[in-house]
């Protein structure tokens, strides 16, 4: 039944060479799509990419993993023997995923993952993500300004520990930090992603700090939580309060722009999803024509705006926009 | 044979029919059952009187025929019709909520209430009206039921069929727990109910109680009424023909006497437990049938469960010759002591697996083999097969849930199940409590048989008729202790309940 | 012999085995943090414990008449999902959904129907309820989310009343856990309904026998658990202002695990509500002091599980001492 | 006693008679999903649709095989999925440092045996609630796994592993085989050992296994070891087909094991049930959930038709089963 599906593969492949000379049009091509999970911030992602899919004339074909590797690698492995032009996969197991692609790749079908790098990029045809590690540097790095030297207690608000973005998000802020001693991580919280239990977290650090100076939301669904804790103390203060909690946010989705708008939070680092989605669009059309990617793997840091420069940056952010 | 055509009566039964999976329990059966009168409904088990009570307390319906109540006719009844219509139902398998307080078991399902509360002055008062002043149990009504003797327990069922009825009460077997004292109240509680003008139709095997109480007999046989009248015009023997369908020519035989030589195969020295047992010694001899007499709570079943291991306790124990020290049921099994305990549906039946692995259950060890413990499928079928023939039972296939025999054959399979071990020493606790009079008269010709072979039989009965029957010798059991040792000759009803009831020779 | 009203038998022992854990717990943050024995705190705590609380109000009906019902984080996320669909309407400018007083009678309208829904099921098919409410979890769950097409709604206006309205400085929520809980045991011990509640849970043969509506009485059990469910649901949706996709999610095994540790048993007829009030504080109280103490964030589930097996060996300690005394053997001890 | 006992032709009939089929609550619903879904979707049956839902199938199948023995007990074992995630941790971690596929497997059987013996031991001996106590395991093992890791899955495993647990022999793939294999062991022993009829009688009626002098314990016991030890074996199958465990691997699993055995018509108050009866569940929930996904459903969709099948499913099934037997 390998060889069987090996040869299926490789049908599909042969099928889809002829178009490889016909870059104009991608009207016969399908691209397989695989999320790990469905969640707000997917549903804009997904869209995202939907758009893109359209704007190149190809075909989606639409899976989600619901947080089950094994289900990701049947869902697939499925578009494979069907015969898509390419998959574009958001990886639940980083790991995992690196068999996954290559055996695809194997099976002449061009493999792109975004969003969520693998743990070996040199498995995909192409990566290209946001950089959970920049992203995470740029928060610890402003807080750091935030704080200019003076005793600074900061809350860490962490989203799924067995996830590899929200690891990183957390593990480069806290380098970042190292540098500066005068900041105090008073609690880190776990949360699952869930904005309930973020507000669970951020009220319990409050109690315990109620000098707290900074908290690091690192995903944009957080910020509700966060603020109905701030507005229960009366600590929801705008950006330049002598009494503002400085919040460093992730995401760049249309909640995350408003709070800055509303001078709520310091600085949201923005993914740009639009972009990201129009490059894994690209690159996937390329290779399933035979094309070469170069460079293959790309990582797009977050765009880093505030209250003060949203105007001016509004145009860039997806999440500012309609 | 019926006084009232059916729709005058009180109750009127008209040609009612029932089948389960397709074998009728029921056929064209009609009775009446008038206000001021106690009918006595007799039958072997299997002759369809349970299935008669469940219809008249609306837990089934009849296939075919209606019952008339109070002018009214009925296709079926529901619960809810029976309890609003008054009729009272004593199960034969105790119906009542462990969980819950005597008093809220007397009243469910309707509780007093105030205000949208439970009005406990209320429900404490008339349990207490019904439990001591009809019955005269001292049952406090708030304990909970689970820590209740079986007899009280007992009680409590009748005092909740009492107080639910207004009209009929039916007793399905009601005296299997309670003492004598117990029982002589429930029967003036009884007849001071038939004085109140209430229908009581009262369902059992025991032949006493049919001539102490009746006022009118109806005999049922393979699911027909095949007899009935006042108690004058049948008397005892022509009743047992009517509701086997044969001669019984047993009840006079008498047990095999006890070789002089016969090797002692169970000896008990000062056995206790600290709380229900102290003190018991006694021998038990190949062949000999020892019964052991008490009330209910004497610490019959207790010495039983301390003999098999079943509880902790001392005192030393010498089994065919060896002194039987670790004990456990395990160790007892092999060893060749075997209890038959008294709680069928408690303690002994699986009923939601086969008839066969009931019977095979204690055979395990021998239907094994090899180092796995592999089962011999085939071996154990042969021998369910062959046990279900040789103790009678009777079964719609050995892959049938045991749920599916009647009690009478759940009761045989079980004995079945110890005695193919061909145990040394039996134990024998109620072995005839709820089954029939043909099943009865087998489970003594089997006592006997076996105990004529050569196995040493520890018989616990409550039925005192049996006990004479069969024992050899009778211990009597005090408060836990042995207040009595009376020889076949000396062993009369009088005596033995006397002892139990006091621990003196009166 | 003299008696006396026992309205919830045989739970006493496990409920003070509980308290030692709790105290236990209690003494061990309040000596690792200044901020843990305030009374801030202890609002907190209350506060956030007060969602689970009210949801194992229900499930400690449900349980008590020897059912289950895995399906109320799902009633929780549908009651509000339905909630917004029937009163709400979303201002774009603002990006949130506003909100009318409607959504109230909504949501707790839509638990009692989706309870009633279980209950049903299970009567009509004659189903366990472990099926049932594991088929309208996956159901309701993706009902609830086919609604709010799995998105993150900000909401506004007067479905945040009941999360944030405090009352002498206390969180409404807790006000109304409280009220729950105590309503829960009059209903249990007081009340004829409740009566025969546990006593379908305790003997279903014997209910029947008894002329009890055992397929209402089940009705009432499963609407109250859907009704707690949607009240859970108001508050932890009032309380952070959105409807997200995780409303709920897990809630049932949280609140069965409060039910059970607080000494309802599983097989029916016994309950204890003052227990499963205390089991549902220890579990919030173990999340409140891990943060209060700055605990590792991979630490927590090792607390919860750790302080999970205590409570059990402290409870099978318990039931040993209890009945070393007993010659029974100890298989054949209830 | 030397002659082993060879399979009764009486039993062999039994088993492929049509009454025997029909005792299967959930064969006619897997029927009709299956026909349906073979007509509505291109390729559902085609042998590389197939391979891939066996794989699915495989670990699930071999867990829930394990709750089973749990379930027949009238107890529950909720420490199957973290015991899976931590063995697969434990093992993938093993097969990266020793390069060896088989001990790599062997440390997740192990591991699973391990924790099942455990949680047997404690609970048949010590009397702690299964329920209470499973769950702390749960919520620890889940818990150690995420220490050890630090939240990473393990992968970049020995390329041995993937080759097994992608690959195929005699036309089925491996993963299949070792299901088929835990089935035929599981149903022999349920079917043919003392402990297998033990368990069974033990999960009936507790009291009367103890007055019939049946060993109580060590059924208890089995039943939890054996549930850990399945665990341990799906683990070994996920990593296979994978080249990664993970700390949340197994998270998924318990539910839809509960869904396997209860579907299949296995009792949740013991006595009832047995493995084949667990192996039609868990294809009637590896079909629904591929066969939806195939459909094109959106997820929340897919779990609409999920829960309506597992219900109405189930009630279908009771029905023809109370018909069959003749129950009111």
């Amino acid at each position: 039944m390998r060889k069987a599906y090996l040869q299926i593969g490789l049908a599909a492949a042969l099928l889809t060479a002829p178009t490889a000379f016909d870059a104009a049009s991608a009207k016969d091509i399908t691209i397989g799509v695989s999320f790990d999970k469905i969640e707000p911030f997917r549903v804009a992602e997904k869209k995202a990419l939907t758009d893109a899919i359209e704007a190149a004339h190809a075909k989606m074909d639409f899976a989600n993993a619901d947080k089950d590797a094994q289900r990701q690698a049947s869902q697939v492995d499925t578009m494979v023997s069907q015969g898509v032009s390419a998959i574009i996969a958001i990886p639940w197991d980083i790991e995992a995923a690196n068999d996954l692609a290559r055996s695809t790749i194997a099976a002449g079908i061009p493999f792109v993952s975004l969003d969520q790098a693998l743990s070996d990029l040199k498995s995909v045809t192409y990566h290209i993500g946001g950089d959970p590690c920049a992203d995470g540097k740029v928060a610890g790095e402003f807080f750091v300004k935030a704080a200019a030297g003076k005793p600074f207690k900061l809350l860490e608000l962490q989203g799924g520990l067995a996830n590899d973005n929200g690891i990183r998000r957390s593990r480069c802020l806290d380098d970042a930090l190292k540098a500066a001693p005068n900041i105090t991580i008073v609690a880190q919280v776990p949360t699952d992603w869930n904005p309930q239990k973020a507000l669970d977290g951020t009220e319990n650090a409050l109690q315990a700090h109620p000098d707290l100076a900074g908290i690091y939301a690192p995903w944009n669904d957080a910020l509700q939580g966060v603020f109905s804790v701030l507005k229960a103390k009366n600590l929801l203060l705008p950006v330049g309060d002598p009494k503002h909690i400085t919040i460093v946010s992730i995401d760049g989705t249309p909640l995350g722009c408003k709070a800055v708008r509303d001078r709520l939070i310091d600085l949201e680092i923005a993914t740009p999803l639009p972009e990201m989605s129009r490059r894994a669009v690209a690159a996937a059309i390329k290779a399933s024509q035979g094309g070469k990617i170069e460079p293959q793997a790309e990582f797009l840091p977050g765009i880093p705006y505030g209250p003060d420069n949203v105007k001016a940056m509004a145009s860039k952010i997806w999440g500012c926009q309609g | 044979m019926t006084p009232d055509p059916p729709e005058r009566a009180l109750l009127g039964v008209a040609s009612v029919g029932k089948s389960f999976a397709g074998i009728p329990v029921l056929q064209d059966v009609s009775f009446t059952a008038d206000r001021g009168e106690i009918l006595m409904l007799v039958g072997e088990n299997g002759a369809g009187k349970s299935t008669l009570k469940n219809i008249l307390s609306g837990l089934i319906a009849p296939d075919s025929g209606a019952v008339h109540f109070a002018g009214r006719t009925l296709a079926a009844l529901s619960p809810a019709d029976a309890d609003r219509l008054g009729i009272g139902t004593i199960h034969q398998e105790l119906s009542l909520f462990e969980n819950l307080s005597v008093a809220e078991n007397i009243h469910l399902p309707r509780l007093p209430q105030r205000f949208g509360r439970v009005d406990r002055k209320r429900m404490e008062a008339q349990s207490r009206a019904v439990l001591q002043d009809r019955l005269g149990a001292a049952i406090d009504p708030w304990t909970p039921v689970e820590e209740l003797s079986l007899g009280e327990r007992q009680m409590v069922e009748i005092a909740k069929a009492i107080h639910r009825s207004s009209s009929l009460l039916i007793l399905d077997e009601p005296t299997t727990c309670l003492s004598l004292p117990e029982r002589a109240r429930l029967f003036d509680a009884v007849r001071r109910l038939r004085d109140h003008r209430y229908a009581i139709i009262y369902i059992t095997h025991f032949m006493e109680e049919v001539y102490e109480l009746a006022d009118r007999i109806t005999v049922l046989r393979d699911g027909r009424v095949v007899g009935g009248g006042t108690p004058r015009d049948m008397p005892q023997e022509a009743l047992m023909r009517r509701m086997v369908g044969r001669d019984l020519a047993e009840l006079t035989t008498v047990p095999a006497a006890v070789a002089d030589d016969a090797p002692v195969m169970l000896e008990v020295d000062r056995l206790g437990d600290g709380v229900a047992v102290h003190e018991v010694s006694f021998c038990l001899h190949a062949g000999e049938i020892l019964g052991l007499a008490g009330l209910m709570g004497a610490g019959r079943s207790e010495v039983a469960e301390l003999l098999v291991g079943l509880r902790h306790g001392e005192g030393r124990v010498t089994l065919a010759g060896r002194a039987f020290v670790e004990r456990s049921p395990r160790m007892a099994l092999e060893r060749g002591l075997v209890l038959v305990s008294e709680d069928r549906r408690r303690d002994q039946a699986f009923l939601n697996r086969a008839v066969r692995e009931n019977l095979s259950a204690a055979m395990l060890p021998v239907v094994a083999s090899g180092p796995l413990g592999l089962l011999a499928l085939d071996r154990e079928r042969q021998a369910a097969e062959q046990a279900a023939m040789t103790f009678h039972v009777d079964h719609p296939g050995l892959e049938a849930f045991m749920l599916a025999l009647s009690g009478g054959n759940q009761q045989k399979a079980i004995v079945g199940r110890w005695l193919q071990r061909a145990p040394r020493v039996c134990i024998l606790d109620e072995p005839t409590k709820g089954v029939d009079i043909g099943a009865r008269a087998e489970m003594h010709r089997l006592i006997r048989e076996q105990a004529a072979a050569g196995v040493a039989f520890l018989l616990i009965s409550s039925d005192l008729p049996e006990m004479m029957a069969l024992a050899h010798r009778v211990l009597v059991l005090h408060k836990g202790r042995i207040v009595g040792a009376l020889s076949r000759a000396e062993a009369e009803a009088h005596r033995i309940l006397a002892l139990a009831s006091t621990g003196r020779v009166s | 012999m003299s008696g006396r009203w026992r309205p919830l038998t045989r739970v006493g022992a496990q409920v003070w085995s509980l308290v030692a854990v709790l105290a236990l717990v209690s003494v061990g943050f309040a000596s690792l943090s200044d901020r843990f024995a305030d009374l801030d705190n202890l609002r907190n705590v209350l506060l956030q414990a007060a969602p689970t609380m009210i949801g194992a109000v229900g499930m400690t009906l449900v349980i008590a008449a020897r059912g289950i019902d895995l399906s109320i984080g799902a009633i929780a996320n549908l009651a509000l999902a339905l909630a917004l669909l029937g009163a709400g309407t979303r201002s774009e400018a603002a990006l949130a959904t506003d909100t009318t007083w409607l959504v109230y009678p909504i949501a707790i309208a839509s638990g009692l129907a989706l309870g009633t829904l279980n209950a049903v099921a299970t009567n009509v098919l004659r189903l366990s309820a472990l099926i049932t409410t594991l088929g309208t979890l996956t159901l309701y769950r993706g009902l609830g989310l086919h609604i709010t097409a799995a998105g993150l709604i900000a909401v506004r206006g007067p479905i945040l009343a009941f999360g944030r309205a405090q009352l002498w400085g206390i969180g409404v929520p807790v006000f109304a856990a409280v009220l729950m809980a105590v309503a829960g045991w009059v209903f249990l011990s007081e009340t004829p309904t409740g009566r025969r509640l546990l006593a379908v849970g305790g003997s279903p043969r014997s209910a029947v026998e008894t002329g009890l509506r055992t397929e209402r009485l089940l009705v009432v059990a499963y609407a109250a658990s859907g009704l707690c469910g949607a009240i859970a649901g108001l508050i932890l949706v009032g309380r952070v202002g959105v409807v997200n996709p995780d409303l709920g999610y897990g809630m049932e095994f949280t609140v069965i695990t409060a039910v059970v540790l607080g000494g309802t048993s599983l097989f029916g007829g016994r309950a204890s509500m003052f227990g499963t009030v205390l089991a549902s504080l220890l579990l919030t109280t173990i999340d409140n002091g891990m943060t209060l103490i700055g605990a590792d964030p991979y630490a927590y589930d090792v607390v919860r599980g750790v302080i999970l097996l205590i409570a059990v060996s402290a409870d099978a300690a318990s039931a040993h001492m209890r009945s070393r005394r007993s010659p029974v053997i100890p298989e054949l001890r209830a | 006693m030397a002659d082993l006992p060879t399979a009764p032709p009486r039993v062999m009939r039994r088993g492929v008679s049509l009454a025997a089929l029909l005792k299967l609550p959930m064969l006619p619903v897997l029927l009709v999903a299956f026909l349906a879904l073979s007509v509505s979707i291109d390729g559902f049956v085609s042998a590389a649709n197939l391979a891939n839902m066996a794989r699915l199938f495989a670990p699930l199948a071999i867990a829930a095989i394990g709750l089973t023995f749990v379930f027949l007990l009238g107890e529950i074992d909720l420490s199957i999925g973290s015991v899976l995630s931590l063995a697969s941790v434990l093992g993938a971690l093993t097969m990266r440092g020793t390069a060896s596929v088989w001990l790599g497997v062997m440390v997740m059987v192990a591991t699973g045996a391990l924790i099942g013996a455990l949680n047997g031991a404690v609970i048949a001996w010590f009397r702690f609630s299964a329920f209470v106590y499973t769950l702390g395991v749960l919520v620890t093992a889940r818990a150690i796994a995420m220490l050890i890791t630090g939240g990473h899955s393990v992968g970049r495993l020995p390329f041995g592993a993937l080759r097994f647990g992608r690959g195929t022999f005699a036309g089925l793939p491996w993963l299949l085989w070792i299901a088929i294999a835990v089935y035929a062991a599981a149903h022999l022993f349920l079917r043919q050992t003392v402990i297998g009829r033990e368990i069974a009688l033990v999960g009936a009626n507790r009291r009367a296994a103890v007055f019939a002098g049946l060993r109580v314990r060590r059924a208890r016991f089995t039943g939890f070891l054996v549930s850990g030890t399945l665990a341990g074996l799906a683990a070994s199958c996920i990593v296979l087909r994978l080249g990664s465990g993970g700390p949340i691997l197994g998270d998924n699993i318990l539910l839809m094991a509960i869904a396997a055995v209860v579907l299949g018509g296995t009792s949740v108050f013991g006595g009832e049930g047995g493995a084949f009866r667990t192996v039609t569940g868990a294809l009637v929930v590896v079909t629904l959930d591929k066969g939806l996904n195939l459909l094109g459903l959106a997820f929340y969709d897919q779990a609409i038709v999920m829960g309506l099948v597992i219900v109405l499913g189930s009630a279908l099934g009771g029905y023809l089963y109370r018909r069959r037997t003749g129950r009111a």
